[in-house]
């Protein structure tokens, strides 16, 4: 709105969004001081970066929405590259990992604390080093990086802010390669007394998973970091085919010779993985959410493992699908479209066991229930539309427009972040012992749920309509995209009650920590250990009083033995 | 290997003994079998065969790989495949990459 | 039914292959549709039949059946049949199936920042010899080398791609710098243009720019018994959304159509009373760029203009003569 | 509660969480390597001609700093063998010998083989193969030089943990000795790949 406002008193001078992005970070440090334990440290972090990630949106949405010069196109596409960046490397995973994963796993484990304390500390100060080296980018006398965020060389070789992303982009790497051997030794070696592998909830499953896709994903971007960095600093070729010419001047400090598609292969073999790690550790909050608030044992729970798994497997052998329209022959086409038509396979089932779990069930509509609820449709309409794309002929027309903007960001958006969201709803009286507020989170709900669609699904029209990404006035020159301009308007409008609609939520979240009323250790009635074996919020050292021992699978509700509709996985099954 | 007395541990430094010796010896050859003029794909060949040998005697002796639990070798075999599927099918496919023939 | 996709934005096509990518595209569009309403039909009904207030105690079992396991196994089938049946032969015909020069108009598109060099053989249908040491910006943004005999007579364009109709047209793609993408929307053709390599797209364009400007005018004609285009009558309008605001006269005082803005019957008939006789729609024959270049990626616009044949020999003809007088000028 | 697993094998996996970490990461820096020889097949199969890594670097230098690292890693496991065997001095001894080493060969590639490539003009820029040259040793010296460091938190203050956890500190230099053959695992394929290729 504020920018709004500037836009119309003083349209030639560039936004102070200088100020806009100081009051998150200045909230953030405050709010940094105040956490007390690591996850919860990591949490805000994670929050913060996506408040700022968003924040900064909204400045690019202004611009592409509304033209007439709010800012310069080396701005917007700063504004690009760093919000793809900070959104997914600096928000989602932080928060589903980082955050989620740290403070949960070891909770529902059963396990006292991380295998390696230090080592999270670490991983931890290393993040935020990148992180902060990342968004001060943006005060650097040439900006920050402006070649989205997939960094595609050449361009990424010359043009100003680049630098820094690299080794930003270095510092979290290695702060998630930490993370993840953190995690994947927890979950295998932690397991507290009588948790089998097929006891686990199903939340500790896909962070494993997730972790061997961190793990093993990562290092192929570090080192193409390290490659580009050397291009950068050291005029080394490994990107640069020879004989470039740039405005007239040819390129005499590079001696040739290297693949700008090798950049591409590289980006895409963690990239493509990296889109499994925003969405796994999401399917399994809502697998969580699902199955405690419908009552009901998760239904196929074996099939959602192995599904899980295979899931992971095959993500590291389909990311040349990013790739197809790069001159790829017929034999690597037909490859990936198979393997991408594959891949599609493990996550249908995955949503089909969650949709058939709440048949025959109790549906309990409370906030994190109605976030995991509207996660299935969100995804499905994203996943769905990945379809389309992952046959090559049919990407001709839909690539790199606004379509894939649209598919990706159902998945993310309205998936992920509903996901998280519903995760922060169903965990916050664990961290807190306080219950959030339902009436806020329902306002919360229903006007995310409406803009968030208000913003997404004009996207997949302007993309059957060519319209490309990416541009600095969304399309306003281009004959072809004239039909849909006006959808900039309701997209922009969209986006920014979407942004209000968050208000209630911050509120919420303030006033309940606040003035709300603490409330018992299991108020969902949960059946994971989280809930049954440890207080809420968790004593601050070594998490459980003793060790708990497990005795059956994670969701045992609605048996009729016991008086309760719920048997704690902490307690025996009776006859 | 936890737990091993010392008996064995004084087996093991023969073995540790052995180690090096292969591996001194080995690295010789490889000089040597570069500096015959044979050509360049079995050349590389030759010295990946070598380096390979050399390389599973350190894991398998030093590591003690030889004795490691199923655990560290499913993950070992995971990435080792992951690897070769990254070589292999980036490689094809900047080989089969369209081009204009001029 | 391949048609529906038109009312969600996907333009009118104007090339041969843009048949199969449009049918393959509403083909699994109608796919996910169904997914899509049949898991939400079902996932509706079952938060409303299972609400806690109607159903107080959940079932341990729930589902017993294994219908679910048929689904998916019938969307694999599907999955399969568009692969093999659409996506594996189109994407041969457009990588391997490409037609022989001599059966076709061979052209190179030399991109770079933010400009579509376009490059023609020229009569002896060979193109002349480039180095990028030559390049010069003003004068040869393609380094082509003069004095080759075979570059004497090869014609170069900025941004204007000039075709002729019903014959297939190899483009030849490169970059001078950073990576572009050769986007012609109208046309379903995109091919990345990747610095180091040349490589090549073709496609067959199936009307020339005025049949389809009469076309999609038509649909808009004010007066039916008018069938030839008044040109300079032509207000620029696209799918009855104008793009830029049309001024005209009615009774002496000014009246703006604002872009962006649907035109009414209202409009219509104003727009008639001030003299305008017919709206055409302007057919959407641009190369756009569509991968991320730089600061002018946004403004990276070229224009193709398809002819029928004897209009583009005769356009060749007048590049070459222009190219011989340039000659003669450089002479004196 | 306290981290279990921490010193002894938990019974069903059969090693400690140390372990199982450092090979985790092993792993990790297997993509890592793996990666960019990927980048060097890859360039090297597309260059129209590549120069011989035997006529422009000095493969005796070469041969030698191997040596170096085949012993440093004999060193390294010695110095776990002798606190198997409760040989405190001995450990002193080997580790302090392993640091040796691994300094030795940091001097020998930076003075004796950077130090003249930068003296002829030889740099990164100068062609690929001194491009993916320099940045392979490069990286591979990094991780040397940390596991320099390390070994000598291990060998010096480090040690002091011999005496009150015995059997922690045999598992720490066990996890240390994984990571510095692995950076010795990993010279051995450097060294034919860039020197005698
Ligand atoms: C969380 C992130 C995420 C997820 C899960 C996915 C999932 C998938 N993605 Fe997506 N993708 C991205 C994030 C993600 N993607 C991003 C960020 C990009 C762009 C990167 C960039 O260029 O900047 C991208 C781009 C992208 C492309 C490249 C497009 C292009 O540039 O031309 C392709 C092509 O194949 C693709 C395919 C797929 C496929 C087949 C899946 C499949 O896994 C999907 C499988 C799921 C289903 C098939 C849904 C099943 C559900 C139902 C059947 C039920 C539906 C009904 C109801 C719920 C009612 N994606
Ligand atoms: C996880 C990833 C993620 C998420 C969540 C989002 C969220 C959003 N994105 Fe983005 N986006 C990307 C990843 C993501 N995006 C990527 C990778 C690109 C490509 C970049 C490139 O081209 O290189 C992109 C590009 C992109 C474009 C295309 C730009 C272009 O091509 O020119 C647009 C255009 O509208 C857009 C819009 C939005 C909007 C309106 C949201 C909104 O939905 C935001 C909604 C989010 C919320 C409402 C968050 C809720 C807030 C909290 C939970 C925290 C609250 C905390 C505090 C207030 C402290 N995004
Ligand atoms: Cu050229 Cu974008
Ligand atoms: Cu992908």
């Amino acid at each position: 709105m504020a920018l709004m406002r500037w836009q119309l008193a003083y349209p030639e001078q560039p936004i102070p969004w200088k100020v806009f992005a100081l009051v998150p970070m200045l909230v953030g440090v405050v709010v940094f001081f105040i956490g007390r334990r690591k996850g919860p440290y990591l949490s805000m972090a994670g929050f913060i970066f996506i408040g700022i990630g968003l924040l900064i949106w909204y400045f690019v949405l202004g611009e592409t929405r509304m033209p007439e010069g709010v800012m310069l196109p080396e701005f917007y596409n700063s504004l690009g590259a760093m919000h793809g960046t900070i959104m997914v490397f600096l928000g989602i995973v932080p928060l589903s990992v980082g955050a989620f994963g740290n403070y949960v796993l070891p909770l529902q484990i059963g396990a006292p604390d991380m295998a390696f304390p230090k080592l999270n500390m670490a991983s931890y100060w290393v993040f935020l080093l990148g992180g902060i080296m990342m968004l001060s980018s943006f005060f650097l006398p040439g900006g920050a990086a402006q070649s989205g965020w997939t960094s595609y060389a050449p361009l990424a070789v010359i043009s100003p802010g680049q630098t820094v992303w690299l080794i930003s982009m270095i510092c979290i790497i290695t702060s998630s390669l930490l993370g993840a051997v953190n995690f994947i030794t927890t979950i295998i070696q932690l397991r507290t007394k009588g948790m089998t592998w097929m006891r686990l909830p199903f939340f500790v499953w896909a962070q494993l998973v997730t972790s061997f896709l961190l793990l093993l994903a990562f290092p192929p971007l570090e080192a193409a970091a390290v490659l580009q960095l050397m291009d950068r600093l050291a005029s080394t070729s490994f990107f640069m085919p020879s004989g470039l010419v740039v405005s007239g001047q040819v390129l005499t400090e590079y001696t040739g010779g290297g693949s700008p598609l090798l950049w591409q292969h590289l980006f895409w073999f963690l990239a493509h993985p990296e889109v499994y790690v925003l969405i796994l550790p999401a399917m399994g909050i809502v697998a969580e959410v699902i199955a405690n608030n419908s009552r009901k044992p998760l239904w196929g729970y074996n099939s959602l493992v192995y599904a899980t798994v295979f899931l992971g497997f095959m993500s590291f052998i389909v990311w040349a699908h990013h790739m197809f329209l790069t001159g790829m022959g017929a034999t690597m086409a037909t490859f990936f479209q198979t393997t991408t038509m594959i891949i599609s396979i493990p996550s249908i089932i995955i949503l089909t066991a969650l949709f058939i779990s709440l048949w025959g069930g109790s549906i309990r509509f409370n906030t994190p229930m109605l976030f995991a609820l509207a996660f299935l449709p969100m995804f499905g309409i994203g996943g769905l539309t990945g379809l389309p794309l992952g046959l090559a002929p049919s990407d001709i027309h839909l690539h790199d427009t606004y379509y894939v903007i649209g598919h990706f960001h159902y998945v993310v958006a309205p998936g992920t972040i509903f996901a998280l969201l519903a995760g922060i709803y169903y965990w916050f009286p664990k961290m807190t012992g306080k219950l959030l507020n339902e009436k806020l989170g329902k306002v919360h709900f229903w006007g995310s749920f409406v803009f968030m669609n208000g913003v997404f699904s004009p996207m997949f029209i302007q993309g059957f309509a060519g319209i490309s990404r990416r541009l600095w006035d969304g399309g306003t020159t281009y004959l072809h995209a004239q039909p849909y301009l006006y959808l900039n308007e309701m997209i922009s409008v969209s986006a920014w009650l979407l942004g209000i609609f968050q208000i209630p939520f911050v509120i919420n979240l303030v006033w309940t920590l606040a003035k709300g009323k603490k409330v018992g250790d299991n108020v969902w009635e949960a059946t994971t250990l989280e809930w049954s074996a440890a207080p809420s919020p968790p004593v601050p050292h070594g998490n459980f009083k003793s060790e708990p021992e497990v005795y059956h699978p994670a969701y045992e509700y609605s048996l009729k033995s016991n008086g309760r509709d719920y048997t704690p996985q902490n307690e025996p099954l009776k006859g | 290997m936890e737990n091993t007395d010392v008996q064995e541990v004084k087996r093991h430094i023969r073995v540790y003994l052995y180690t090096f010796s292969a591996l001194a010896v080995l690295t010789v050859v490889t000089v040597a079998a570069a500096s015959l003029n044979v050509a360049v794909g079995t050349g590389i060949f030759i010295a990946m065969v070598i380096a390979t040998v050399k390389g599973t005697l350190v894991a398998g002796n030093f590591m003690h790989l030889f004795s490691e639990k199923k655990l560290v070798y499913l993950v070992l075999i995971i990435t080792v495949f992951l690897f070769f599927v990254m070589l292999c099918i980036i490689l094809s496919t900047i080989n089969d990459q369209v081009l204009s023939v001029s | 039914m391949i048609e529906v996709l038109r009312y969600f934005g996907l333009p009118t096509n104007y090339s041969t292959q843009g048949v199969e990518i449009d049918a393959m595209l509403s083909w699994i569009h109608w796919l996910m549709l169904i997914l899509f309403v049949g898991w939400g039909g079902f996932f509706i009904w079952t938060l409303f039949k299972f609400r806690a207030s109607k159903n107080p105690r959940g079932d341990y079992k729930g589902v017993k059946s294994h219908f679910s396991r048929y689904v998916e196994v019938a969307v694999a089938v599907l999955e399969v049949i568009l692969l093999v049946g659409f996506a594996f032969p189109a994407w041969n015909s457009r990588v391997e199936g490409i037609p022989p020069e001599n059966k076709a108009v061979v052209v190179r598109v030399v991109a770079e920042q933010f400009v579509w060099n376009i490059h023609y053989p020229g009569a002896d249908g060979v193109f002349g010899r480039t180095d990028y040491k030559l390049i010069n910006k003003v004068d040869n943004p393609l380094g082509l080398d003069r004095s080759d005999p075979m570059a004497k007579d090869d014609i170069t364009t900025i941004n204007q791609m000039y075709l002729p109709v019903n014959r297939p047209v190899i483009v030849h793609l490169s970059s001078k710098d950073v990576i572009h993408s050769f986007n012609l929307p109208g046309f379903r053709v995109k091919q990345d243009v990747v610095p180091g390599m040349t490589i090549p797209t073709w496609f067959e364009p199936i009307k020339t720019t005025l049949e389809l400007t009469r076309e999609l005018a038509q649909t808009y004609d004010l007066d039916s018994s008018t069938d030839t285009l008044a040109t300079d009558l032509i207000v620029s309008i696209s799918n009855k959304i104008i793009s830029e605001a049309i001024q005209y006269e009615i009774g002496g005082t000014t009246v703006t159509l604002p872009p962006g803005k649907e035109i009414s019957i209202m409009d219509l008939i104003q727009l008639k009373s001030a003299g305008v006789e017919q709206i055409s729609v302007q057919p959407k024959t641009e190369i756009a760029c569509a991968q991320l270049c730089g600061l002018g990626h946004y403004r990276m616009r070229g224009f193709v203009t398809i002819q029928t044949r004897d209009e583009f020999d005769a356009w060749l003809d007048s590049q070459a003569e222009e190219l011989i007088e340039d000659e003669e000028d450089d002479w004196w | 509660m306290e981290i279990p697993y921490t010193v002894s094998p938990r019974p069903d996996t059969g090693i400690h969480n140390g372990k199982l970490g450092i090979w985790l990461f092993l792993a990790s820096e297997v993509m890592l390597f793996g990666a960019l020889f990927s980048t060097y097949i890859l360039l090297r199969t597309s260059a129209i001609d590549w120069p011989l890594g035997s006529d422009n670097l000095n493969v005796p230098l070469g041969t030698f700093n191997t040596l170096i690292l085949i012993i440093s890693s004999v060193t390294m496991v010695m110095a776990w063998a002798s606190l198997m065997m409760k040989d405190f001095k001995k450990y002193k001894l080997y580790m302090g010998l392993t640091i040796f080493l691994g300094i030795l060969f940091l001097v020998v590639k930076i003075a004796f083989e950077y130090a003249p490539k930068f003296a002829h003009h030889h740099y990164p820029s100068t062609n690929t193969f001194f491009g993916i040259y320099f940045v392979l040793t490069g990286l591979h010296a990094l991780h040397v030089l940390g596991g320099i460091l390390v070994n000598g938190y291990f060998w010096g203050p480090g040690s002091k943990m011999w005496k009150k956890a015995p059997q922690q500190f045999i598992n720490r230099i066990e996890i240390a000795g994984l990571y510095w053959h692995f950076v010795d695992l990993v010279w051995i394929f450097l060294f034919p790949t860039l020197y005698l290729l």
